[in-house]
C-alpha cells in the first residue's frame, strides 16, 4: 500500500505524447517530478487503437485496451492517462466489459488472459484535483497564472457519454476550471467547451475540422480569452497546427495559444519554457505570456 | 318611505388611504330616504357585523347598503348578517368601493367623489329591491340512470349501494355496452368481460335497481327534484317473468342466419336471441323484423319449444312512467364508419380506403370480436374474407378523428392506446407476423399508459411509421397501403393481408333527441356539453341531470368509471337533503301583459318556460301565457330583454332597480 | 373657454354594463391587481349581458352618460350558457340601430372581458374615456331627456289599467 | 439522394441485421421514439445525407442499406454528444460503430473512401508496428488517397517542432500483437464473434 501522501502511478502516455504531442508528455513528466508524484511508463504498452478501431472494429478495440490494461498491472499504482482519447478508451473498455460478458468472454479469448476490470484509469486532471487536490495544488504555486484568461477545452472525449468515464458532470464540467483557478488563472465562461473539433477528420476530412474548429476558436475570442486549454493531443492538434488554416480560410486572426493542461499548471509551478515544450506550440505562447508577465 | 342604513368600510387602510369614508359617510347621509350612514373600519369583521345588526334594529331600517369590497367577496356575509337582524336578505346591497375605486384610483378627491356616486347608485337601487323568500322544492330520492354500458352500470351500484332507489334503462336487450364487447383491455390486459360481467350481475340483483333493457326514454318532464319520466319498454315478445334463460328456443330457432351485430355482424345469430351468453338479463328477445313467424305468420317453433311459456307473440311495448329526483346519462359512443354518407352529410367517408367495402379493411371494434375468446373467431384473428390468418397485418391511427375534412376536428382519445394494445394481442395470437401502425402521434397521458405504448414497440416489435396514410387498394388478395415515413422523409408501400382502422369515437346514435327530451345541450358533434368544462364537469347545466361516460366526449374505461361515480356523488349531494333551497333570482311572469308570443321561451337556454293556460271562471279559455318555472330557471334575465311586452321579470334585477341605478348618475 | 381646452377639461361620464360572472370579476381582479385607470366610469352589474335591454343604453344616454361600454363572457364562456350570444345578435342589431339615429358609434363599446382579464378591462376602460374626451359631452339625447321620464314601473293608474287591458 | 420508395415486409425489414447491430452495439433500436435530439446536437449532422435520426429509423425499418449506401455512417466523429444526450437511452454512438462494422463486412458498399482508407492504414499501422506514427500514416495516406500535396506546408515545420518523427522502433513484444489480431479473425471464422 502506498502511503496516503505520496503518489504512485503507472504512466501510459498513448501513441501521440511519443509523437505529435511529445511537449504534453514532456511537460506532464515534469510536472509530476516537479509535484513529488511517482510516474512509472507502462513498458512496451501499445497504442489503444483510438477513434478508427472502434470505428470499425469494436472487438479489435476493446482487445487492444484490455491488453493495455493488462500491461499496466505491472506497475504498482493507478494508470494516470494523459491523453483524452485514450482515457476515453481505456475507461470504455471497463465499462463495456464490466457490463457485457458475452464480449468479455470474446476480449478474454483474444489476449488470452483475464481483464483487469477493477483497476482505476485516472486522467491527469482527476489526479490533479482530486488526488493531490487543489488545497496541495495551490500550494505548490511558485508563479500564479493571475491576469490569463484561459477558456478551458473538454471536449467530447473527457466527459461523456453519461456514467463511463465519469470525471465530471457530462453536461456543466468544471473540474479544468478548477484547477486553473487554484493555480490563480482566470477563467473565462464561454459557449463551445464541449463542442467537437472534427478529431481525427484532421487527416480525412480537414475541410470538416477546420469548419467546427473554427467555432471553437471563434466562441473563446468572443468570451474575451487570451488562449485556449486542451487536455486531449487531438484536440490540440485541431485547434493548434490547423490554427493559421483556419484564420486564411475564414479571413479571421486569432494567434491565439493552445496549451495543454500540464503546461500551464507547470508555468504555474514555477518550470521553465523549456521543461514545458513550449517551443513544440505552433502560434507562439511567448508574446501572451510576456505580456502578462509569466516568462 | 324607507328607512336606508349606509355602511362605509375602511378596510383597514384599504379604502380609507384613497376615499375619504367619513365624508362619503356625511355626504350619502342627506341622500333622500337614508336614515342612518355611518363608517367603520372593519364591516366584515365580528363588531363590523354587529353593528350593523343593531343600526337594523335601533334605527328600524327598511334597506341596507353596505359599502365595501366586491359583492363577490362579501355579499353572502352581509346578507346572512341582514337576514339575522330580521330583514329580508335580499334588501341587503354591497357598493363596490374597494376594487372598483380605492384601489384602482390614486386621487383622493376623484376617487372620494366616484365612491359617493357608487354609494348613490346602490342607494337609489335598494330603494326598489323587493322581499324575496327562498324557494324551496322537494327532492324525490330516486334516480334514473340512461344507459347500461360501464358508465350506466357504476353510476347505477354507486347511488343503489347508498340507499337511493335507480332506475337504469338500457335500450339494447343486454347491459354491458361496448365494455362486453372488448377482449382485454388496456394498459393492464385484464379480460373486460372478466371485470364486466359479475359488474352486471350485481345491477341484475341489486333490490335498490329496476333494470330496464330493451327500453328507451320516451318523454321526461319536471325539473331538479321532480322528474316524470316516461320509459318505453319495447316488446320483447318474451315474458321476462317467465323466462329461465335455457335457451331451447334460441336453438331450435330455425332462422339461424342473421349477422349478430354484437359480433360485428362477423357471426350469425337465431332470429329469438340474447346478444352474447353472459348477458344481463339473459332473456331472449325476439327480432321481429327477421323472425318467420312475425314476417309469414308460420312457424311458432320457439313457443312450441319453451316449456315455460315464456314466448308471447303478442307483446305490446310498454309506457311506464317514473317519478325521479335526479338523472344521469350514460349513453355512450358509437364509432364513426368510413362508408359513403349521404350527400349534404357533415360528416364524410373515406372513399380513399374504399368506403368499407373492401372485406379485409375492419375497425377496431371489430379486432376486438376477432381478438375475443368469446368471439366469432374463438378468438383467432382471421380474415373476414377468406378465414385466413393475416401475416401482415396494417393499423391506421386517426381515421376520421382529427380530420376536419372528414368534418371531426377532435381527438378520440382512446384509439393511441387501443391500437397498442391490439399489435400486442396480435403479436401473441400470431408469433410470425408483422404489425405495422400509421400514426400521427401517440397520445399516451395515463398511468402506465406511455410504457405500455412503448412496450408494444419495443418488445411487441410492431414497427410504428409516423405518417398517415393515402390510399389503400385491393390488389389480389392483398390490401396495398401507401403511406410515407416521414422520419425518413421517403414513401412507405405495405403489401398488407389486413387492416385495421382507429375509427373515431362518436356519440350514440339518436343523441341529440334524448337531448331534446332532457333539455340539456350538446355540442355539434352532439356529445352532451357538461355546465363547465373545469369546476362542474360532471353537470350539466340543467339542473339535475348529471353526464358520466363517452356521451361527453371521448373517453377510456377509467376516465369512464371516475366519472360515473362522480356523478352518482353528485346525485347523493342532491339526495342527501329533503328539500331543495335556491337562489330566489329567477324570472317571473306579469301574465296580465303577457301576450304569449313565447320569444321568452325561444330564448331559454334552460327551458324553464313553460305555457300556461289562463281561464275564466266558466273554465274558458282566455289566453296561453308564459310560465317561468322557479325550479328550473338559471336566473340569467335574457327572457326579459327579450320579452316585446316587458311582461317578464327577473327578480334582484327588475328593469325599475336598474333604471334607478342609471338614473342616479 | 377656446374649445381644445374645453375638450380637454372635460370629465366625460362612462356607464359600463357588465356581466358578474366575467367582466365584473375581470373589474375585481384589475383592482386586486392594484392596476390603475381614470375614475370616469361607473360599473352596473347584471347576472349576463342576455339581461341587458338595448333600452339601458339609450336611458344612460338619456341621463347623460357619455360613453357606454358593455361587456360580458367571452362566446362560448357564459354562465347560463348562452345569454352572451343572445345579447351579441341584439347589440348586433342595436348599433345599426343607434347608427340609423344618427349616434356616433364611437361612444358605444361592445366587449368581451372573462374574469381573467384585469388588465383588458383598464385598457378598455381607458381607451374608451379618452376616445370620448376627446369626442366631447354627448348633446343628442338631451332634449329626449325632458321628454322622456318613464323610470320602468307602474307607477300611474293609467300605465296600470293599459297594462291590464292587454 | 435517391428518394425510392420503401416496400415494407417481412422480407424487405431485415431484422437480423438489427439484431447484429443490436448485439454489437449493446443497445436497443426499437427503443429510438424519434424525437431527434441527437440530430439537433450532432456536430456533424450538417455533412450527413441521413441525420443520425434518420439512420436509427431506417435501421428500425430493416432499411440497412440505404444507410450503407450513403456516408453518413463515415461522417460520424464519435464526439458521443448524441449517447449522452439521447432521453430514452439508445447508445446512438455505439449504434454507428457496429454499423460502420457492418458495412466494412458488407464490403464497404459506401463511397466514402478516405475516411475509410484512414481507418484502415491506422489498423495496419498497429498491426505492424504496435503504435501509430502520425508522419507514415499522413504520408501514406496522402499517396494513397492520391493527395501527394494535402497539407504540404504543415509538414516542415511539424517536423523541426519535433512533432513528426521521421524514425520510429517496433515494440519488443510485437509478436503479442499480432497474436490479438490472428484470434480474433479466428474467432470470426469459426463464428464466435461477429
Amino acid at each position: 500500500m502506498t502511503p496516503k501522501n505520496i503518489l504512485k502511478y503507472a504512466y501510459y502516455p498513448g501513441c501521440s505524447l511519443h509523437a505529435s504531442a511529445g511537449e504534453y508528455d514532456l511537460s506532464t513528466r515534469e510536472l509530476f517530478k516537479k509535484l513529488n508524484i511517482g510516474l512509472t511508463e507502462v513498458p512496451d504498452w501499445f497504442c489503444c487503437g483510438a477513434t478508427p478501431a472502434h470505428n470499425v472494429d469494436e472487438l479489435l478495440s476493446l482487445s487492444l485496451c484490455a491488453k493495455n490494461l493488462e500491461l499496466a498491472e505491472q506497475v504498482d499504482g493507478d494508470l494516470a492517462v494523459a491523453c483524452a482519447a485514450c482515457f476515453s478508451r481505456l475507461k470504455t473498455t471497463q465499462h463495456v466489459l464490466g457490463e457485457n460478458a458475452v464480449k468479455r468472454k470474446q476480449v478474454e479469448k483474444a489476449i488470452d488472459a483475464p481483464v483487469p476490470l477493477s483497476g482505476n484509469v485516472k486522467h491527469l486532471l482527476d489526479i490533479l484535483a482530486r488526488d493531490l487536490g487543489l488545497e496541495r495544488l495551490e500550494q505548490a504555486v511558485a508563479k500564479p497564472l493571475s491576469g490569463l484568461k484561459v477558456a478551458c477545452y473538454y471536449g467530447c472525449l473527457l466527459t461523456r457519454p453519461n456514467d463511463v468515464p465519469n470525471l465530471d458532470c457530462v453536461e456543466a464540467p468544471t473540474i479544468m476550471e478548477d484547477v486553473l483557478k487554484a493555480v490563480g488563472a482566470e477563467t473565462v465562461a464561454w459557449s463551445h467547451r464541449l463542442e467537437c473539433c472534427g478529431a481525427n477528420f484532421t487527416l480525412s476530412r480537414p475541410g470538416v475540422v477546420i469548419q467546427l474548429s473554427h467555432a471553437i476558436l471563434d466562441s473563446a475570442k468572443a468570451a474575451g480569452a487570451d488562449c485556449i486549454m486542451v487536455a486531449c493531443p487531438l484536440c490540440h492538434g485541431n485547434l493548434d497546427i490547423r490554427q493559421k488554416e483556419i484564420e486564411g480560410v475564414y479571413n479571421a486572426l486569432y494567434a491565439m495559444p493552445v496549451f495543454y493542461i500540464t503546461q500551464l499548471v507547470g508555468l504555474a509551478a514555477g518550470l521553465g519554457a523549456d521543461k514545458l515544450g513550449l517551443d513544440a506550440l505552433i502560434v507562439n505562447p511567448m508574446p501572451l505570456l510576456k505580456e502578462k508577465g509569466l516568462v | 318611505m324607507s328607512r336606508i342604513g349606509v355602511f362605509i368600510c375602511h378596510c383597514g387602510e384599504n379604502i380609507s388611504r384613497t376615499v375619504d369614508v367619513e365624508r362619503v359617510a356625511a355626504l350619502v347621509g342627506t341622500l333622500p330616504g337614508v336614515a342612518f350612514s355611518t363608517d367603520y373600519k372593519y364591516m366584515c369583521s365580528d363588531p363590523g357585523q354587529g353593528l350593523l345588526k343593531k343600526a337594523i334594529q335601533e334605527q328600524r331600517l327598511s334597506h341596507v347598503v353596505v359599502a365595501a369590497c366586491s359583492p363577490r367577496m362579501h355579499e353572502k356575509t352581509f346578507r346572512k348578517a341582514v337576514e339575522s337582524a330580521g330583514l329580508n336578505p335580499f334588501l341587503c346591497e354591497m357598493a363596490n368601493i374597494r376594487e372598483h375605486c380605492s384601489w384602482v384610483h390614486e386621487d383622493r378627491d376623484e376617487a372620494t367623489a366616484k365612491a359617493v356616486e357608487i354609494v348613490g347608485m346602490m342607494v337609489e337601487r335598494v330603494k326598489k329591491n323587493r322581499v324575496l323568500p327562498t324557494i324551496t322544492v322537494p327532492v324525490t330520492k330516486r334516480s334514473l340512470v340512461i344507459g347500461g354500458g360501464i358508465a350506466g352500470i357504476q353510476a347505477a351500484l354507486d347511488i343503489a349501494d347508498a340507499g337511493h332507489e335507480v332506475v337504469l334503462v338500457e335500450r339494447e336487450p343486454s347491459i354491458g355496452g361496448h365494455m362486453a364487447q372488448l377482449s382485454e383491455t388496456f394498459p393492464t390486459l385484464d379480460c373486460s368481460q372478466c371485470i364486466m360481467t359479475p359488474k352486471m350481475v350485481d345491477v341484475a340483483n341489486h333490490p335498490k335497481i329496476t333494470l330496464y333493457t330493451y327500453a328507451e326514454i320516451e318523454q321526461v318532464e319536471g325539473y331538479i327534484g321532480n322528474f316524470q319520466v316516461t320509459v318505453r319498454k319495447k316488446a320483447r315478445s318474451v315474458d321476462e317473468d317467465k323466462c329461465t334463460g335455457c335457451g331451447v328456443c334460441m336453438t331450435k330457432c330455425p332462422q339461424k342466419k342473421i349477422p349478430n351485430t354484437f359480433d360485428r355482424n362477423l357471426g350469425m345469430r337465431p332470429a329469438i336471441y340474447v346478444p352474447f351468453p353472459q348477458a344481463v338479463p339473459n332473456t331472449p328477445v325476439i327480432d321481429r323484423e327477421n323472425c318467420t313467424k312475425f314476417k309469414t305468420g308460420k312457424c311458432g317453433v320457439c313457443q312450441k319449444v319453451c316449456g315455460p311459456g315464456a314466448v308471447d307473440y303478442e307483446q305490446e311495448d310498454q309506457l311506464i312512467v317514473e317519478p325521479v329526483g335526479a338523472i344521469v346519462v350514460a349513453t355512450g359512443f358509437d364509432l364513426y364508419s368510413i362508408e359513403e354518407k349521404p350527400k349534404g352529410s357533415p360528416i364524410k367517408g373515406y372513399g380513399e380506403f374504399g368506403h368499407g367495402k373492401i372485406p379485409d379493411v375492419i375497425d377496431g371494434m371489430t379486432f376486438e370480436r376477432l381478438a375475443s375468446a368469446s368471439g366469432p373467431t374463438g378468438g383467432k384473428i382471421l380474415r373476414p374474407s377468406d378465414g385466413r390468418e393475416p401475416k401482415q397485418i396494417v393499423f391506421i391511427q386517426c381515421v376520421g378523428s382529427r380530420a376536419r375534412e372528414k368534418g371531426i376536428s377532435y381527438c378520440s382519445k382512446i384509439c393511441c392506446m387501443y391500437t397498442a394494445k391490439h399489435t400486442m394481442l396480435y403479436h401473441h395470437k400470431v408469433h410470425d407476423g408483422q404489425a405495422y401502425v400509421f400514426f400521427m402521434d401517440a397520445r399516451t397521458p395515463g398511468k402506465s399508459y406511455d410504457e405500455f405504448w412503448r412496450r408494444s414497440i419495443e418488445e411487441e416489435e410492431a414497427v410504428y411509421i409516423r405518417g398517415m396514410v393515402s390510399r389503400l387498394y385491393q390488389k389480389g388478395d392483398k390490401i396495398v397501403v401507401m403511406g410515407s415515413d416521414i422520419a425518413v422523409g421517403v414513401q412507405v408501400e405495405i403489401e398488407a393481408d389486413m387492416v385495421v382502422l382507429a375509427t373515431a369515437v362518436q356519440p350514440q346514435k339518436g343523441a341529440d333527441t334524448l337531448a331534446q327530451k332532457l333539455g340539456i345541450s350538446y355540442d355539434k358533434y352532439h356529445f352532451y356539453s357538461e355546465a363547465h368544462a373545469k369546476l362542474r364537469p360532471v353537470e350539466c347545466a340543467t339542473a339535475g341531470i348529471y353526464l358520466a361516460g363517452a356521451c361527453q366526449g371521448p373517453k377510456d374505461i377509467p376516465d369512464t368509471v371516475s366519472q360515473a361515480s362522480a356523478a352518482a356523488a353528485k346525485v347523493m349531494t342532491l339526495f342527501a337533503k329533503d328539500k331543495l333551497e335556491r337562489e330566489p333570482i329567477v324570472a317571473r311572469v306579469r301574465e296580465a301583459g303577457c301576450v304569449g308570443c313565447f320569444y321568452c321561451q325561444k330564448v331559454c337556454p334552460y327551458g324553464a318556460v313553460e305555457e300556461k293556460e289562463i281561464r275564466d271562471r266558466q273554465g274558458n279559455l282566455v289566453k296561453v301565457v308564459a310560465y317561468v318555472n322557479p325550479g328550473v330557471c338559471g336566473g340569467c334575465g335574457t327572457c326579459q330583454a327579450t320579452c316585446p311586452s316587458k311582461s317578464v321579470e327577473l327578480d334582484g334585477y327588475t328593469d325599475e332597480q336598474i333604471v334607478a341605478m342609471i338614473e342616479a348618475l | 373657454m377656446p374649445m381644445e381646452e374645453q375638450m380637454h377639461s372635460f370629465e366625460p361620464k362612462i356607464i359600463a354594463f357588465v356581466c358578474t360572472w366575467c367582466t365584473y370579476a375581470g373589474a375585481d381582479l384589475a383592482g386586486t391587481s392594484r392596476m390603475q385607470y381614470p375614475a370616469n366610469v361607473r360599473v352596473l352589474k347584471f347576472p349576463c349581458t342576455g339581461r341587458i335591454d338595448p333600452v339601458f343604453i339609450l336611458k344612460a344616454f338619456q341621463q347623460g352618460a357619455d360613453g357606454v361600454l358593455v361587456s360580458g363572457c367571452h362566446p362560448g364562456d357564459c354562465h347560463y350558457i348562452a345569454g352572451n350570444f343572445h345579447a351579441r345578435r341584439r347589440f348586433a342589431v342595436f348599433r345599426k340601430l343607434l347608427e340609423f339615429v344618427g349616434v356616433d358609434l364611437g361612444r358605444l363599446q361592445f366587449s368581451w372581458v372573462s374574469a381573467a382579464e384585469g388588465g383588458k378591462w383598464v385598457e378598455m376602460v381607458t381607451d374608451l374615456t379618452e376616445r370620448v374626451r376627446g369626442m366631447g359631452p354627448m348633446r343628442d339625447f338631451e332634449e329626449l331627456a325632458l321628454e322622456e321620464q318613464w323610470s320602468g314601473a307602474i307607477t300611474t293608474p293609467e300605465l296600470q289599467e293599459a297594462y291590464d287591458s292587454i | 439522394m435517391k428518394k425510392k420508395k420503401m416496400l415494407l415486409s417481412a422480407e424487405t425489414m431485415d431484422i437480423s441485421f438489427v439484431r447484429k447491430v443490436e448485439a454489437l452495439s449493446g443497445t436497443s433500436v426499437r427503443r429510438c421514439f424519434q424525437c431527434g435530439k441527437c440530430s439537433a446536437g450532432c456536430p456533424m449532422a450538417t455533412f450527413m445525407e441521413h441525420p443520425p435520426n434518420r439512420v436509427v429509423r431506417l435501421l428500425q425499418l430493416g432499411q440497412w442499406r440505404r444507410i450503407l449506401e450513403g456516408r453518413s455512417i463515415w461522417y460520424c466523429a464519435s464526439c458521443e454528444t448524441c449517447s449522452t444526450r439521447c432521453p430514452n437511452k439508445v447508445h446512438l454512438a455505439s449504434i454507428m460503430d457496429a454499423l460502420r462494422k457492418l458495412s466494412w463486412d458488407a464490403e464497404g458498399p459506401s463511397k466514402e473512401s478516405y475516411v475509410q482508407l484512414a481507418n484502415k492504414l491506422f489498423l495496419q499501422n498497429i498491426r505492424t508496428y504496435g503504435r501509430q506514427y502520425e508522419m507514415r500514416l499522413a504520408a501514406v495516406f496522402n499517396v494513397k488517397s492520391g493527395q501527394f500535396l494535402k497539407d504540404l506546408m504543415l509538414g516542415p515545420k511539424l517536423i523541426t517542432k519535433g512533432k513528426l518523427k521521421v524514425f520510429h522502433q517496433k515494440n519488443k513484444n510485437m509478436t503479442e500483437i499480432e497474436k490479438i489480431f490472428s484470434r480474433i479473425e479466428a474467432m470470426r471464422e469459426n463464428g464466435e464473434a461477429l
